[in-house]
């Protein structure tokens, strides 16, 4: 056609720049996992986009996988056994009667510029870290260091009267209030890593939230990995680090980390190969993982428990029958069974089984026949004149399923009416901190491998007990009794005594405890979950052979 | 035409004031802090938080010094993302979900003008019947199910396409600009239908047929160009509409960009960035309601000569 | 004149007035006639008969569970399978569609209500009215949608009646946009002037003149807004404004049912073809009645 | 020598009221160098045949179901779409009849002329820009070269059929078919058109079939006149034989509905009911500095039971000037005082009272009904509004405004689309007669309709006039109907009234050059003067 178009705007132009900005040579390449288990870069599946890298201003799961990489503490855990070992720390002592410890650190330990951790580094982190002015949320960490609690308040204004020291470079000199068993584990957590105090002071002052500090380039840190890549939202890059004391032991050779806030396409992406490793696995997906041979699903015990709170002050939950016969007609095997599709296992009490050998008292079972009982003890025989109760949850599937399923088992044992209402996250919040609920989910995730981490939620006004329960016999054996306690049984028997009395008046229904869900390519060796979900990349290693299962597809 | 831009403009500043001001005060209304979280914050802890972003000002005073950093362009930190300033982060994700506003676009206007004019041409015909019943499922197709659809089919099963990033792996863009498009590309069909059929009933038609015009060239050079102007009144709030509806593609296929922080933002409690997302959008949408009204108008000859007054 | 002559000339206009009374008879007899529409109206009938009988219809009690049974596939005793709860899937989409239907027609309505007001006001009287009305429109869109949902919620408590505000709240803005451009072009309309100068209120040239003339596009856009609308329901009742667990609605089921298509693909297609086959009912039936609206039909 | 020999030529409609049968068996002859004229009312099938000669019916719903047309040894009807194409545009041209909507707006006026070229011979843009400005020059377009890259838009009606006549001539057709291509025009623009066309026609030797509903439009120019009525040719016949000797009484009816002679018994002197002082109406347009002034400092009166013509070409301000007067359009200055009350100042009551004694009746009865309302309740509103009649006597006050207007009662529950152009201007008339004003603005009220409609509309008006002692303004640019209707003329030009006096001094002696431009230009001068 000799006729030649003049319109300015022609749908061809457009298909053809469409099609060249999309398709970009859409050859699909090579997978994530082939090139990394290459260039022994892990893959790393990491939930929600990371609040930041500051290890005394962040919360949260996905922070921690970083922050873990990035720094090492004191002392680490051992991956299988979760026994401390040696971390910045080569060793270090106890004073007789446990209340000092003196931290020997290792003269290897580098910082990412070339300069040695030093002990005076840990005091001055433990200040910023504590406080008044910083805001950090895990500040409490530190409350069993002598005068720590009070200078995080502010009743004590000179840092120096905090029982933390530095005697020489390498020695760190730490006094307890009172003797504290699980002080080593906590050196673990993040919120007592030890920062570069010079590259935070060259942005700002020592308790700055907001400074450019742990951004790429300026960030100096002392763990096994450095920063190399941080782009908002798509992915954060580390390398093996040249200078840290136990290089020789790490494999890897770099990690990317993936921010993903969408379970479902997490789980996707490892199947296609993009990621090496995730922890969120989409629950009516697991039986299709579990069905496979050589499945790349692992599931472990996790030190975390779901419960309910009950708000005692509120009828019909301020009757402690009420409360009994609710919990007894929950039956927590058919809803692990069914609904949690065996991920999880149940509970009958606050703590979870095995906390460093402690082992929860079981005061009661599943018992419709009792809980009718109870019920109509407490005036509602048959459900008649049930006043109607309401649960209140946070907005998410899981949370939903377990509350449909409850609401189920109560109105078929036990005849009565409950209403569920599902709240944005914040609304949740502040409806539990002002009590303004009946019942409510909850969960909690121990901070450190022991009991008291879970028991002294409950004691009289503690800020996460939220029931309105306060017993003075409880609170006298959780904080003076316990910590007191000569040996591990003395101090396990205080807290089964503690416990049976909290699942006595019942102002929680424990409904499980959690396990850790982990998708873990076939060529990666070295992740062992564990109860405290601690994993220690520099044990990771990356082979090049097997892969995923076919049918997975 | 200038005077006519001036005035919309203007006009535009009390509507992003008011915005700004309801918003910072509704926001403040909202239950729950940025500071809340699962476990219970120390009061000490959130009396160090709140003086560190000042938050312990009066509101009115807090407010006042909202605006007064908003007036040299300073957005404030991000309360939920320590150590990143809001605008930081709004300049990080802009890039991202324009391209893919972009490329939602020009998709539903491909696709989306093509069932049109196809289905305008022999309206009430199957020609018209099958495209149009495909933009009705278009329409109540909500992303959250197309998107992982597509990425079974083709991700997944067929193995054709990367299912998640941006920019990253080659042809990773493709699947979520067809997910975002896909809806705009129903409403487009429909508009594009209508407003050809209005010009194809047009005498000038008849009289590019009388000329012995092949009926291609009539469509392509005498119809489309009027036929279009309905689109073209709807791209510009769609444009808007799409880089705060890019949430949930964007959350989908691992997406930076800046439709999650506008949607995050809101459940986080993070005040500096709801205000600044909103600020940002409420000053687009201002923005391109403007443009297509232009764009419009540069179509039609007769408005483009003596642009007659009224808004969109 | 006597009144003989005058009730001879009533009998005379009733003896041969051909066809109806009224816009909505005549529409009726037209709509009859369209084939599509019709089917359109019965489906949409059907699914609101069996929503107010679900209670004496439905094969299963709404709530009753099974959850040693859990998410099975259609059977004879479940004829859309089960959920992950052993729940009856037809059940739940019979009480879900009583929950979308409502939520669907009455939120559209209170949207078409302000909208339709709102933009006929403002295209009619113009000028700085107007503008004001219009930038408060812009206003309204550009709040943050979400805080709004939350603030609402806090305000006035979970309530299903909010949920149609709620919705109607942020559907009528597009409406009044519709309206009003409808509006203005009408306005310049020859017949509208008459009305003018036959001394009719602004009020009444709307309601009779205007309103009438621009209902073709607003029953176009009303049944596009109508899925919408359920799916937005199904986003607030998952921030927790509107409906609760274990009531349900299509939207939801749609929105779980799209989280495991892998897994339970009928949790999905179910719900999505009711949801769907409510979409192309809707879409026949407004095409059908816009048509049937447009009295000049397919004369000129 | 005919050049198109149409036979036996049968279309229909298919709508779902049915098939209609628009041409029923049409045979006509266009001879070669020679204008034919179709004659008919609208839905004469007048249009729709020639249409359907080049496939530009729409199809569905219509179809052509028979017949043959021979050009240039092809049957037209038997030919493909892709053959017909060729002829289109090349062979056989086209005018249309509203110059306004005919051409692309959105295109300019050159690379419309241009396509023709460019489609059928393959020429450069070049090369034919120099043939179109050629050609534009030719059928009197000032400086073609910068008007080239104009828009439709920025041209008058009559410059734009100009270009719609260059664009059909560009390709030199042998036959052009011109579908009342001076309908929309004023009469001044109609005259030069039509001397246009038939000097080109003479210049260039071509056939040309010219569609009219107007017998005095055809008069001067025809060579020979075909007369259709629903479908069907009634008459065919030379000029003289048609005008002087019609045979068929649907002839002899479209001759005698041209306006001719004017209103006997001029009404006598009486008291000044509406008075007019330096009335101005000025508008400005957003983003302009300049107000258009449209009525620019007029003052006049009319006397009780007068019909005041005001004449003037379209863009004269004479309808600005009838709607200032309704308050429809917003008054810069000046007074209209209405039986001694200055109503430019009243509002909310005495506003709707005022509106109740003067109506108004507007030029196009396809706009001015609700084409959503029955006759029914069009009459029924301004009734119930002022309180006319009760609800129980509705019913005889509106069978007797039917009555009145010359409408069946049967049609009462029928929508204005139902009706033709005249029944609706009826209706409309009968609308304005329901609030039994004192004053009634006719705004252009026949300009829209058939000849033979608009013979009956205005004795309608006059009857209706003498029986209620009516006031009225009557606006027209059409002087023959002015002539017919009017007492006293106006006659107005941008903005100002240039003439003014009572019919027959205007007429037989106007003072003014411009109100002799336009008695000129009355068509059909020879035939009716």
């Amino acid at each position: 056609m000799i006729y030649r178009l003049n319109s300015r705007f022609h749908p061809r132009n457009l298909i053809t720049l469409l099609a060249m900005a999309l398709l970009l040579g859409c050859g699909a390449g090579e997978s994530n996992v082939a090139s990394g288990n290459r260039d022994g870069i892990l893959h790393y599946g990491n939930g929600a986009e990371p609040q930041g890298l500051d290890p005394h201003v962040v919360t949260g799961v996905p922070e921690n996988h970083l922050i873990r990489a990035l720094f090492e503490g004191l002392a680490v855990k051992n991956p299988i056994t979760l026994e401390p070992e040696p971390g910045v720390a080569e060793r270090w002592e106890f004073s007789e009667e446990g209340r000092v410890i003196t931290f020997y650190l290792n003269p290897e330990a580098r910082w990412s510029n070339g300069e040695q951790v030093s002990a005076s580094d840990y005091v001055w982190s433990w200040n910023r870290a504590l406080h008044p002015e910083t805001g950090n949320l895990y500040a409490y960490m530190l409350y069993p260091v002598e005068n720590a609690e009070g200078y995080a308040k502010g009743e004590i204004k000179d840092f120096s009267e905090v029982g933390v020291k530095a005697l020489d470079d390498t020695t760190l000199q730490v006094t307890l209030n009172t003797p504290t068993p699980y002080f080593i584990q906590l050196m673990d957590h993040y919120s007592t890593f030890a920062v570069h105090p010079e590259t935070l002071l060259k942005f700002g002052k020592m308790t700055d939230r907001f400074t450019p500090w742990t951004r790429v380039g300026n960030i100096v840190s002392n763990g096994a990995f450095v920063l190399t890549d941080w782009a908002l939202n798509r992915h954060i890059k580390m390398a093996k680090s040249d200078l840290y004391w136990d290089r020789n032991r790490v494999s890897l050779n770099g990690v990317v980390f993936y921010p993903t806030e969408n379970v479902v396409s997490e789980e996707r992406m490892f199947r296609v190969e993009q990621l090496h490793y995730t922890q969120v696995v989409p629950l009516d997906k697991i039986p299709v993982y579990r069905e496979l041979d050589n499945t790349p699903y692992i599931q472990a015990p996790y030190l975390g428990t779901y419960y309910y709170l009950v708000n005692t002050d509120r009828p019909p939950v301020d009757n402690v029958k009420v409360r009994q016969a609710l919990s007894m007609a929950v039956d927590r095997d058919k809803l692990v069974r069914s609904v949690l599709q065996q991920t999880a296992v149940p509970a009958y009490s606050i703590t979870p089984p095995n906390t460093l050998g402690y082992y929860p008292p079981r005061v009661f079972d599943y018992d419709p026949e009792r809980a009718r009982a109870l019920l109509a003890e407490a005036g509602y025989p048959e459900g008649e004149g049930w006043p109607g109760l309401e649960i209140i949850y946070n907005t998410q599937e899981a949370h939903r399923k377990i509350a449909v399923a409850i609401q189920q088992m109560w109105k078929s044992e036990l005849n009565i009416d409950i209403t569920i209402a599902n709240q944005e996250w914040k609304v949740y919040l502040n409806s539990v901190s002002q009590r303004d609920f009946q019942v409510a989910r909850r969960g909690w995730i121990g901070d450190y491998v022991d009991a008291n981490n879970f028991l002294d939620l409950f004691i009289t006004d503690g800020g996460n007990n939220n029931t309105g329960f306060a017993d003075p016999v409880y609170d006298d054996l959780i904080l003076q009794r316990a910590p007191r306690a000569q040996t591990r049984e003395d101090r396990y028997a205080l807290f089964e005594q503690a416990e049976t009395m909290l699942m006595e008046q019942m102002p929680i229904i424990p409904i499980y405890t959690y396990t850790s869900k982990h998708l873990i390519h076939p060529s990666v060796e070295g992740i062992y979950p564990n109860l405290m979900d601690s994993l220690n990349l520099k044990y990771v290693r990356l082979r090049t052979e097997p892969t995923l299962p076919e049918d997975l597809r | 035409m200038l005077r006519f831009i001036l005035s919309r403009l203007l006009q535009a500043i009390p509507v992003i004031f008011i915005v700004i001001t309801a918003t910072f005060f509704l926001v403040r209304a909202a239950p729950g802090g940025p500071f809340d979280a699962e476990k219970v914050v120390l009061p000490e802890v959130k009396r160090a938080l709140e003086a560190q972003y000042r938050l312990d000002l009066p509101l009115h005073e807090q407010y006042f010094a909202y605006l007064a950093d908003l007036a040299q362009g300073e957005l404030g930190p991000s309360f939920k993302y320590p150590g990143r300033s809001v605008n930081e982060i709004l300049f990080s994700g802009l890039p991202v979900t324009a391209e893919l506003g972009f490329y939602a676009l020009l998709i539903a206007l491909v696709i989306g003008v093509t069932a049109g004019v196809f289905a305008s041409l022999k309206p009430n015909t199957r020609q018209d019947y099958i495209p149009m019943s495909l933009a009705m499922i278009g329409i109540c197709m909500p992303s959250f199910l197309l998107g992982p659809l597509l990425v079974l089919v083709f991700g997944i099963y067929l193995e054709w396409l990367p299912i998640s990033g941006w920019g990253a792996i080659p042809g990773d863009k493709i699947l979520p600009s067809i997910t975002l498009g896909a809806a705009y590309a129903a409403y487009v069909a429909r508009l594009s239908r209508a407003g050809m059929l209005e010009i194809l009933s047009q005498d000038y038609i008849r009289t590019a047929r009388a000329k012995g015009l092949p009926e291609w060239l009539v469509v392509v050079k005498h119809a489309l160009r009027g036929g279009l102007i309905p689109v073209i009144a709807f791209l510009g709030p769609a444009f808007a509409g799409l880089l705060a509806g890019s949430f949930v593609v964007e959350t989908i296929f691992q997406i930076p960009g800046l439709g999650r922080f506008y949607v995050q933002a809101a459940f986080n409690r993070d005040y500096t960035m709801i205000l600044g997302t909103t600020v940002f959008l409420s000053s687009l949408i201002v923005l391109f309601n403007l443009l297509s009204d232009v764009a419009a108008a540069w179509l039609n000859p007769r408005l483009r000569s003596q642009f007659s007054g009224g808004s969109r | 004149m006597t009144t003989l002559d005058s009730t001879h000339v009533t009998d005379d206009l009733l003896a041969n007035a051909e066809e109806g009374a009224s816009l909505w008879q005549d529409a009726w007899q037209r709509l009859r006639k369209n084939r599509m529409a019709v089917a359109g109206g019965i489906v949409l009938v059907l699914f609101m008969v069996v929503a107010l009988l679900t209670p004496w219809l439905a094969p299963y009690a709404y709530e009753a569970q099974n959850l040693d049974l859990g998410a099975s596939p259609p059977s004879g005793d479940h004829w859309l399978g089960t959920d992950v709860f052993g729940r009856d899937v037809l059940t739940q989409i019979m009480y879900g569609g009583r929950v979308s239907l409502a939520v669907g027609f009455i939120a559209t309505a209170v949207a078409l209500l302000i909208g339709v007001t709102w933009g006929a006001i403002a295209g009619y009287v113009g000028g700085r009215v107007d503008a004001v009305m219009m930038r408060m429109v812009d206003i309204l869109y550009a709040l943050p949608f979400m805080i709004f949902i939350v603030l609402l919620m806090v305000v006035f408590g979970r309530n299903v009646l909010l949920l149609f505000l709620a919705i109607g709240a942020v559907e009528w803005l597009t409406m009044a946009r519709i309206m009003r451009s409808q509006v203005q072009s009408l306005r310049q309309q020859e017949f509208v002037e008459a009305a003018i100068s036959l001394g009719l209120s602004p009020a009444a040239i709307i309601r009779r003149h205007v309103i009438p003339n621009a209902l073709g596009p607003i029953i176009v856009y009303t049944t596009l807004t109508i899925p919408s609308v359920m799916l937005l329901e199904a986003f607030l009742s998952f921030l927790g404004l509107g409906i609760q667990p274990p009531q349900t609605s299509w939207g939801l089921l749609i929105s779980y049912g799209a989280e495991t298509m892998e897994e339970y693909p009928w949790l999905l297609i179910f719900p999505g073809l009711a949801l769907t086959t409510t979409l192309f009912s809707l879409n026949f039936l407004g095409d059908g009645l816009r048509d049937a609206l447009d009295v000049r039909g397919s004369k000129d | 020598m005919s050049l198109l020999k149409v036979e036996n030529l049968k279309v229909s409609f298919v709508t779902r009221n049915g098939t209609q049968q628009a041409v029923k068996g049409v045979s006509f002859n266009v001879a070669e160098k020679q204008i034919t004229a179709i004659i008919g009312e609208s839905g004469s099938g007048k249009s729709v045949s020639c249409y359907a000669l080049l496939g530009l019916i729409p199809s569905p719903p219509g179809r052509i179901d028979g017949g043959t047309a021979h050009f240039a040894g092809q049957d037209l009807l038997a030919l493909s779409e892709g053959e017909l194409r060729k002829i289109r545009g090349r062979d056989i041209a086209m005018i249309f009849q509203d110059p306004m909507t005919c051409l692309n707006p959105f295109l300019t006026i050159g690379e419309q002329l241009i396509e023709p070229l460019r489609i059928h011979r393959g020429l450069t843009r070049e090369a034919a820009k120099v043939r179109a400005v050629e050609l534009l020059h030719e059928v009197g377009i000032r400086s073609p070269e910068t008007t080239f890259d104009s828009f439709p838009h920025e041209f008058s009606g009559g410059m734009r059929q100009r270009v719609m006549i260059a664009m059909a001539l560009i390709n030199e057709p042998r036959l052009l078919i011109a579908d009342e291509p001076t309908t929309a025009l004023d009469v001044t623009i109609q005259a030069q058109i039509l001397q246009l066309i038939a000097d080109l026609q003479k210049n260039r030797d071509i056939g040309v079939l010219f569609i009219s509903h107007d017998l005095a439009v055809v008069a001067d120019i025809a060579d020979q006149i075909v007369v259709m009525e629903q479908g069907e040719v009634v008459e065919t016949g030379s000029p003289d034989a048609i005008f002087n000797n019609a045979q068929h009484p649907y002839t002899r009816k479209l001759l005698a509905a041209i306006p001719s002679g004017e209103r006997e018994g001029s009404a006598e002197e009486c008291e000044v009911l509406l008075d007019i002082k330096e009335l101005r109406t000025w508008f400005t347009a957003p983003g302009q500095d300049d107000p258009v002034k449209a009525v620019d400092g007029v003052s006049f009166g009319i006397h009780r039971g007068e019909v005041l013509g005001l004449v003037g070409e379209s863009g004269s301000g004479k309808s600005t000037l009838g709607r200032s007067i309704m308050r429809l359009a917003a008054i810069t200055e000046g007074t209209v005082t209405f039986d001694g009350t200055d109503v430019t100042a009243l509002e909310g009551r005495e506003l709707k009272n005022f509106r109740r004694r003067m109506q108004m009746i507007f030029q196009d009865p396809f706009a001015s009904l609700n084409p959503r309302m029955t006759v029914y309740d069009t009459l029924a509103e301004p009734l119930l509004l002022h309180a006319i009649c009760s609800r129980r006597e509705l019913d005889g006050h509106i069978a007797k405004l039917m009555d009145d207007v010359g409408l069946a009662r049967a049609f009462i529950r029928k929508y204005p689309h139902e009706f033709s152009g005249g029944q609706r201007q009826r209706i409309a008339i009968g609308r304005a007669l329901a609030t039994q004003p004192e004053f009634i603005v006719a705004d252009e009220p026949v300009s829209a309709l058939d000849v033979t409609i608009q013979a009956q509309i205005l004795d309608l008006l006059l009857d209706l006039g003498r029986e209620h002692q009516l006031t009225m303004l009557f606006v027209s640019h059409d002087m023959a109907v002015i002539r017919h209707i009017a007492d006293r003329v106006l006659v107005m030009y941008q903005g100002k009234i240039v003439e003014a006096g009572p019919v027959r001094q205007v007429f037989d002696t106007p003072a003014q050059p411009y109100t002799q431009s336009l008695l000129a230009s009355i068509p059909g001068a020879a035939l009716t003067l």
